[in-house]
């Protein structure tokens, strides 16, 4: 593979589309990783779905409160202005569309909008959690993730072939490689990586990418 | 993130002719009379908002809040579970000559269709109303043998609300028995305008103690000196 | 008319009913004075649908804080214990079931155990309040009223003809000549006022009381 | 009224085989240990309450609170959104070999689903599932162009919660995100079942900080120092 996005960068892409004052929610895992890139001069507001608006970095080791935990069951600090609710209060804030953006990862994203992030399949143990609520919650709801699978299959693809999380949800996918809107049921490419033409996004991805007027160059810090 | 507004006029500022309004208050407890007043005033000065639907659990009382909306003649319907109060002249008057509409809602259904509004659940089934004239044309169903009366969500374009204690990012406490209502219009309307008593900083009032987070606030206006509508109307003050 | 009972003597009745411990809301108005005759060594908690538990007696005069108010806008103390909520969580107790008893006023209570206490009619100006919630919530829902109309028309009849609150909710009626539960469709008497033949209370009534063994006499002190 | 009882023996008293038990907590915080043990060790003693349904919104972790249950053999299963955690072994071991059931429930809808039982809603409409596998068999309606899933209440008959102060009227407060399911859980359940950190005389907790109003609460049980589940999974402690 050419060259392409850490999830870092990833995460500082999506970072700076969040407007100031945004109410947030970041999927387990690497989505969290979001919150480190907030651009100068602004603050999001991050809501976990376990109850907790406002809360701020991990904690160093050894000063672990457990009970003040993220969705992800990781250690949290507040921040001022912090406020503390209950799960139907917190789901709530969810479903009622209170919330301004949700980023999640993704196994598979279709250019209907349809996410697939819950399930590989029949085997194992399945688990969901909150993922279901926010794909039908935030007014925005992005994705973060790798281009493709670790074994150069698209993830950007024309149907889900996974168990789905949400349908036509997904409105902005940041990958590795490009960020990519989803309208009228297409994925229309607005910005790549310079280093990468076109058709070379194009072969990576599994639905037909749409020009519309013209796409930026993706261009991101090391980090 | 700094949500306070410097005065009631700013605060009420881009309330349109036609808009479902939301007001807290159970009787006098709860009852924003500052910014219902400046909209009043708004009113006065420009002829809009005019024709709006209100969604409060009364229909105003005397000669103040409500009531003066409804006498200034901005209000075109009330959705409300008792139009009845120690003078209610002022919405009986209009009502009873076709003037002024009315939705009548059971009180517990109407929290609970504001709370599904500010929770995305477009409808749900309560056993309240079920057999009576309050349900006719609403869709029925059983639920292991018993009888449910199927309810819509009730959301707004504003929602105006009191309460005691805000910081500056819309966190908010209320005091005692004016809370009712006022929580769940919070969540049930795409623009919150909060007076408060008092605004602190974000921080200075306890996590814990929160009682609506301020997801749910637009503007915050300081009122530090709140005038109470029972008390009000005891005094026989009019807002004319 | 004979003999008839206080509105203090029925809600003096009505209290005997209610055990130590209950949570207890009582309709706007004369039902109210049932909190004031609960038997000595009982303690009731009092709900009202406005967002308070555990509220006490009306203030001195002059004493009134008036965010401090039951459901009839009357002004309130409170009790230790006590908790404000919101209306949704209020009204979550009334209809979840959490009330051990909601005692309530009447227009006309049908031997179906239906109920019209919130019309009396098409004209005027509606209102309903919590009525129909409580009728539907609580684990037990009585009437106290007058036994017939100020005109002297049954108030207790075969079918309601005023706008229901309720279909099939009333279990017992504190009249002021009788106790009365209902079962089965049907009006069982339990007690009547010892100066009144069975055939008395029947003449009042519209429908028929059926006897289930015995009835007592309804004896109650001078209030 | 005195809700509390002495020991964590009483508190579990008479919960038996087959019953529906909601458990509090989100993962470690809120995790009723001390209860979950009591009831643990009632099981071994007797053989009963056996065959239970719990109800949260994991499924244990490690060898304690609720991996604890399923490990002594008492869970026939679980309601919950997430059955995985740091040590899932307990739950996961069973599930493979069909010795334990699973319904799994989007968190969101789990949430509204005991609130719903416990505000006597027999049913609501939620967007969440729509078109997933999560909701096949769901009757579905489409409400302003939207499509939504009907899903039912969830009740319980035994609620098992960890508060931070309760007074003896069962009024409660909890800490931080400990909060989680528990003042749902403990409305929508027929018993419901409080450990508290401490115990005060009623009064002793402000009206306007009550989290969940005594009403909700049957019995309330003193455990001053109680464990926390994920400080206990981090030392490596199993309950066998």
């Amino acid at each position: 593979m050419k060259a392409k996005l850490s999830n870092a960068q990833m995460a500082w892409r999506a970072a700076q589309d969040i407007a100031d004052g945004a109410y947030v929610n970041l999927g387990i895992g690497f989505p969290e990783m979001v919150a480190k890139f907030q651009p100068p001069g602004r603050q999001a507001v991050f809501h976990t779905e376990n109850g907790v608006l406002n809360f701020g970095e991990a904690p160093a080791q050894g000063e672990e409160d457990w009970d003040l935990i993220n969705a992800g069951k990781k250690a949290i600090t507040l921040k001022p202005g912090a406020a503390f609710f209950h799960h139907a209060d917190s789901f709530g804030m969810v479903r009622g569309g209170h919330l301004d953006v949700a980023i999640l990862g993704a196994y598979e994203v279709a250019e209907t909008g349809d996410l697939a992030n819950w399930s590989t399949g029949p085997t194992g143990i399945p688990a969901v959690g909150g993922a279901m609520d926010l794909v039908h919650g935030a007014k925005r709801v992005a994705v973060i993730t790798d281009h493709v699978t670790r074994d150069g299959k698209p993830k950007l693809v024309k149907r889900c072939s996974l168990p789905l999380t949400g349908v036509a949800c997904v409105t902005r996918v940041y990958t590795s490689l490009a960020v990519i809107d989803i309208e009228n049921r297409q994925f229309v490419l607005r910005e790549k990586l310079p280093q990468l033409s076109f058709d070379d996004v194009q072969a990576l991805t599994g639905a037909a990418l749409v020009v519309e007027g013209t796409f930026a160059d993706l261009v991101v810090p090391e980090l | 993130m700094d949500k306070t507004v410097p005065d009631l006029a700013a605060a009420v500022t881009g309330i349109e002719d036609g808009m479902h309004l939301m007001i807290g208050g159970f009787g006098g407890a709860g009852a924003p009379i500052e910014l219902i007043h400046a909209l009043i005033d708004q009113f006065r000065a420009t002829g809009s908002p005019n024709k709006l639907t209100v969604i409060n659990n009364n229909a105003g009382n005397g000669r103040i809040g409500i009531a003066a909306m409804i006498d200034a003649g901005m209000v075109e319907k009330m959705i409300c579970s008792f139009p009845r109060s120690a003078d209610p002249r002022a919405f009986t008057e209009k009502y009873l000559v076709g003037k002024i509409g009315l939705e009548l809602v059971p009180q517990g259904t109407l929290a609970e269709r504001i709370r599904a509004g500010g929770a995305g659940i477009p409808a749900f089934y309560t056993p309240t109303g079920f057999g009576t004239d309050l349900a006719l044309g609403k869709p029925v169903a059983e639920f292991e043998g018993r009888s449910y009366v199927q309810e819509r969500w009730l959301k707004a374009d504003v929602a105006l609300i009191k309460a005691e204690l805000a910081d500056t990012m819309g966190n908010l406490t209320y005091r005692k028995a004016a809370r009712n209502f006022s929580p769940l219009m919070a969540t049930a309307a795409a623009l919150t305008i909060v007076q408060a008593s008092r605004i602190v900083a974000p921080g200075e009032i306890d996590p814990e103690q929160v009682v609506t987070p301020g997801i749910f606030v637009d503007r915050i206006v300081k009122v530090a000196d709140p005038r109470q509508e029972e008390a009000l109307m005891r005094a026989g003050v009019a807002y004319v």
